[in-house]
């Protein structure tokens, strides 16, 4: 429990003292915002519109593609603890279930849904 | 206050962080600056101390000019170069300070920093008046300028609107008005491109700025060395040699230094948009330097760029500019990196005695643009050195560092008509990349367009 | 469960990233100077992080038109808390570990898997289109070198039987794991230089977006991300050296100086690509990623568990 | 003592952003409370010394929420809230649903009977999840993969617009007619249709 403690200690000591600091810019210069200033930059013209939108991700199939694989990840964890007491066995298991999900990938890759562009 | 002033004195050994506005007839002061260990470029102005106005902008520049002034954060100082010590055009901002000798800019933009962080100058006030976009303030059912779900002008803007997209999806279309001073991008060009999220897929030329691009004259290569340094490379000479060379013989050597160095300068700042800004450092001190023994230094370099896989992976197959698009241009390092072998060079008698054979790639790509660059300055050097005192033969056309340049047309307005036909439909690092691969010359003097559209004066 | 161990162990840790931070903003910039090939004067740059970020301190902070300011002075607390907590999972010595915890590497991996969700809220909270652009491109990034990192990581696991760090590092006693399995640093690395979006992976904060994520962002923000991204540097390069180079295992020295010299080779490593190699074009990457990397970490693990089957015959 | 609170805290933590979620306007503050929400729980698992599940927790929400946010961002109208909405629909409907399953899962929590007994130390939970999973059989493993290769196909299949014979909307081509058709034509260079 000691580590889970200091985990958590050192999270959240380092997310407030980051945030002490970035208040402390006010006191080294005083802020002042216009409505010229708060512009956003794209090199000195205004933009017809908010930039928040409705935005095309074009990797959406790899993001479902990654679904899949982070699901994988938790299957190989808890193996990678008892692999070597299974034995070669495991390394079967694993196998099987991996080159199951590079066919995943190779139809994803053949398909071309990894491009965007 | 005593800890600003704690700060103030341990920043004061840091480089004053700048961000240059090019103007006119200052593209060739621009690039060096990047040598000088007193200042840091930066990309936005967000987080530089100082405005740096080079040249003379015309009033649309001046305009953008004062937006990207009031978006830096303040303390902030404006320092302009003019060479005739009058702030250029209509400068809103009265406390800019102003130096005329290219050598002082970057010790006056080092003590300006000290300064302002000092506080003992007060930071420049906003140029543009404390207006909002659009009136929202108590406006609507809940005060933001809103209405509906997506009507009305929340916060000052309206919401962006749908499109269609050639993946089925209709998602929302974002205008993002490009430059004229935005870092990757050339100085002064101006480009509205529509995108679906990183892609784009129209960009239209805002209708002044392909004006400028279509005038004439105003190639701006770089300076020759003088005895003096940075000081005096910084001096710019009224015209530039390939200027000279439409109307009057000019020795070949002064031509093909500065045509090397130009297309080593175009490199350091290709590698530093490709994320080598190191790198880059050494190749525009090789530039600053270069004379004609640097053969040896142009050659490590281009094995380097040759072996660096990642340079490849970047540029190859991005930005194919075909050979018919090449044909629809006057000429120049796009056009024969495209296959195209045009090159005004080769029609000059005087080349033609020296063995001039132009440099031509086949892919039209930006990696072919780039090898294509090195390649030219390679053969610039063996020029200049064979050429002893032969000069050129005036003919009304010479051969600049970006293309044929003749009394009535810049060789850039060509490959800015291009940009829209080759940007859709790319990825928005691509088109960054293929925009720098094409050295495009935007800045014109608002004075000489006029000019030139007055006709002789 | 004393009170006085958590605040050593969190002092220790901000000390460790502090230092890490100063180290690699040096190393930054005393390699640009020589690849720039100017003089490079190690001694004068060991105060250009200081003055420089002093003199960007003093700048006042910009806002935009309708940011979400929340979440803006969030994501470099969380980038940092991030890479604190990554850090803290690495153990310095034997039984010299600020976060003992039994699933070290799930840790580390729960942690950097974060990482996207800071960066991503940095480009988005500022309503403005470039740095939004490159808030979408480390999603991308992010969902592309996760898996390879967490497959090496599990890989190097494999011998060691546990998933907390120490026996990972006391399997290596005969052999590192930079040789035993040999796809697993180089791909850890290119991961690293990922979850930092650093040099040729600065996809989110790249030139070609003027700054990206933190084009918007000045003053003590500023300072503060670029001090969180370097702490991610610090730990995954201190992560590295535990996992792949065999921690504190060495002759003669004690086992923390090894430790050190080790992240620090580590550090020098990822600090220096960013000046050798170029930024890598975002599509590709994803491409190259999921075609290439993801595979090869996964012929990773089955080198690594044929290995360590044969082994424990 | 400091466990408990520690718990409580983490709990309260769960239940206020998990009501975050519909109050927030941004579609990506809605999926950040929820990815703070899950983290709590998160942190509770491992409390609960069951450390493992609790970081996998946390480790693949990450990720998981990301995508949700961008996808809601995507297909969402006014996706950062910039005029004010509610997440809330079809209340009603909502509230008898979030009774009816806060009932049943209190009832759960009282009724039900836990083991007592505190777990027995020395066992590492990870390591039992791992015997666990490779078992007797490969029916564990095998299942997964199957099942997991066919959401992957699936969703690309749904999803992706372009195939390998061509764009979704046109129907495939096949691949002798392809290269006739398009030979030297980069797909990048195709304008938006």
């Amino acid at each position: 429990m000691q580590g889970v403690a200091v985990t958590l200690a050192i999270f959240f000591v380092t997310i407030a003292a980051f945030l002490v600091l970035r208040s402390a810019e006010r006191r080294l210069s005083p802020r002042t915002s216009t409505a010229p200033a708060r512009v956003p930059f794209t090199g000195g013209r205004s933009p017809d519109t908010h930039a928040w939108n409705r935005y095309h991700v074009r990797y959406y199939p790899m993001s479902l593609l990654f679904l899949a694989f982070d699901m994988e990840m938790v299957f190989m964890y808890p193996w990678a603890v008892v692999f070597v007491d299974e034995g070669l066995i495991a390394l079967i298991e694993m196998f099987m279930f991996i080159v199951i999900l590079l066919f995943g990938i190779l139809y994803t890759w053949r398909e071309r849904a990894l491009e965007w562009a | 206050m005593g800890l600003t002033a704690t700060i103030a004195r341990l920043a004061a050994s840091a480089p004053a962080r700048c961000f240059p506005l090019v103007g006119a007839q200052a593209e060739e002061v621009a690039p060096w600056l990047r040598l000088d260990p007193l200042l840091a470029i930066v990309d936005s102005p967000r987080a530089a101390d100082v405005l740096l106005v080079l040249g003379r902008s015309d009033d649309e520049m001046l305009r953008a000019a004062a937006a990207v002034h009031d978006a830096m954060s303040p303390p902030r100082g404006v320092v302009v170069w003019s060479p005739d010590g009058v702030a250029p055009g209509r400068w809103p901002s009265s406390d800019a300070v102003i130096v005329r000798e290219p050598g002082e800019i970057a010790l006056t933009c080092r003590r300006l920093r000290d300064d302002l962080l000092g506080r003992r100058v007060t930071s420049s006030p906003d140029v543009l008046p404390d207006l909002d976009p659009a009136p929202w303030r108590g406006v609507g059912p809940f005060g933001q300028g809103g209405t509906g779900m997506t009507g009305g002008v929340p916060y000052g803007r309206p919401l962006a609107g749908r499109a269609d997209d050639r993946d089925g999806l209709k998602l929302d279309q974002m205008l993002v008005r490009v430059g004229p001073f935005l870092p990757p991008f050339p100085p002064g060009l101006q480009l509205d491109v529509k995108l679906q999220g990183d892609v784009i897929q129209e960009v239209t030329i805002p209708a002044a700025i392909a004006d400028a691009a279509g005038s004439s004259g105003g190639e701006a290569p770089l300076g020759a060395p003088g005895p003096r340094g940075h000081a005096a490379r910084l001096a710019v000479a009224g015209d530039s040699p390939f200027t000279a060379a439409l109307t009057r013989p000019v020795p070949i050597a002064e031509l093909e230094l500065p045509r090397a160095r130009h297309h080593l300068a175009w490199l350091a700042e290709a590698l530093r948009v490709s994320g080598l800004e190191a790198y880059g450092l050494r190749v525009l001190k090789l530039a600053f330097g270069l004379d004609l023994e640097s053969a040896d230094s142009i050659d490590a370099l281009d094995r380097w760029l040759r072996r660096n896989v990642s340079l490849r992976w970047g540029t190859s197959h991005v930005g194919v500019v075909t050979g018919a698009q090449a044909e629809g241009l006057p000429g120049g390092p796009v056009v024969r990196a495209s296959g195209d072998d045009r090159d005004a060079r080769s029609l000059d008698p005087a080349y033609q005695r020296l063995g001039f054979e132009p440099v031509v790639r086949d892919e039209g790509d930006a990696l072919a643009r780039w090898r294509l660059r090195v390649a030219e300055a390679r053969q610039s050097l063996q020029l200049a050195k064979r050429s002893g005192t032969s000069e050129s033969t005036p003919s009304g056309v010479a051969e600049g560092p970006r293309g044929p340049l003749a009394a009535d047309a810049s060789p850039s307005a060509g490959l800015v008509a291009l940009l829209p036909e080759l940007l859709a439909g790319m990825e928005w690092g691509d088109a960054v990349t293929t925009i720098v691969s094409l050295d495009v010359g935007v800045v014109e003097p608002s004075e000489q367009r006029a000019a030139a559209g007055a006709g002789p004066s | 469960m004393s009170a006085l161990g958590v605040i050593v162990a969190v002092l220790s840790v901000a000390v460790a990233a502090a230092v890490g931070v100063y180290i690699a903003a040096w190393v930054d910039i005393v390699l640009a100077r020589a690849v720039a090939g100017v003089a490079v004067r190690p001694l004068e740059a060991l105060v250009a992080p200081l003055s420089w970020g002093a003199a960007a301190a003093l700048k006042a902070r910009t806002t935009t038109e309708r940011p979400d300011a929340e979440t803006w002075a969030l994501a470099p607390a969380l980038l940092a808390a991030l890479a604190a907590v990554g850090l803290a999972a690495v153990p310095l010595a034997p039984g010299l570990l600020a976060a003992d915890v039994a699933n070290g590497i799930v840790l580390f991996g729960a942690a950097m898997a974060l990482v996207v969700v800071a960066v991503f809220l940095q480009g988005w909270s500022p309503n403005s289109p470039l740095p939004m652009i490159g808030g979408y491109r480390f999603i991308a990034e992010g969902l592309s070198y996760e898996i390879p990192l967490a497959v090496v990581l599990i890989a190097a696991a494999l011998p060691a039987r546990s998933l907390a760090i120490a026996p990972i590092v006391l399997s290596q006693e005969n052999l590192w794991n930079v040789v035993r399995q040999p796809l697993g640093l180089p791909l850890y690395l290119m991961a690293a230089l990922g979850l930092a979006f650093w040099g040729p992976l600065a996809l989110p904060e790249g030139e070609d977006l003027a700054g990206g994520s933190s084009l918007e962002v000045s003053g003590v923000s500023r300072i503060l991300w670029r001090i969180a991204q370097l702490m991610i540097l610090v730990a995954v390069s201190a992560m590295g050296a535990a996992v792949f180079l065999g921690g504190w295992l060495g002759p003669l020295l004690p086992g923390a100086a090894w430790m050190i010299a080790k992240t620090l080779v580590l550090l020098v490593l990822l600090v220096g690509a960013r000046h050798l190699v170029a930024r890598v074009p975002t599509e590709r990457y994803v491409i190259a990623s999921w075609a290439i990397l993801i595979p090869l970490s996964l012929l990773d693990v089955f080198i690594a568990g044929i290995q360590a089957l044969v082994a424990a015959r | 003592m400091i466990l408990d609170v520690t718990f409580w805290a983490f709990a309260a933590l769960a239940v206020f952003s998990g009501w975050r979620v519909f109050r927030a306007d941004s579609m990506v503050r809605a999926a950040y409370w929820l990815l703070v929400s899950f983290a709590a729980v998160g942190v509770i698992l491992v409390l609960m010394k069951a450390q493992f599940l609790g970081l996998i927790l946390i480790l693949m929400m990450g990720g998981e929420m990301t995508i949700m946010a961008v996808f809601m961002v995507a297909f969402m109208m006014n996706p950062a809230g910039l005029n004010p909405m509610t997440m809330v629909h079809r209340n009603r409907v909502a509230i008898v649903a979030g009774v009816v399953s806060f009932l049943a899962i209190a009832a759960l929590g009282l009724f039900a009977r836990f083991p007592t007994a505190p777990a027995p130390g020395g066992v590492d939970p990870t390591r039992k999840l791992g015997v666990e999973l490779l078992g007797d059989s490969m029916l564990v493993f095998q299942t997964a993969g199957v099942t997991l290769l066919a959401t992957m196909i699936a969703a690309i299949a749904i999803s992706s617009a372009r195939g390998r014979f061509g764009n979704a909307d046109e129907g495939s081509v096949e691949p002798v007619q392809l290269v006739a058709a398009d030979a030297g034509d980069e797909p990048g260079e195709e304008g938006p249709r």
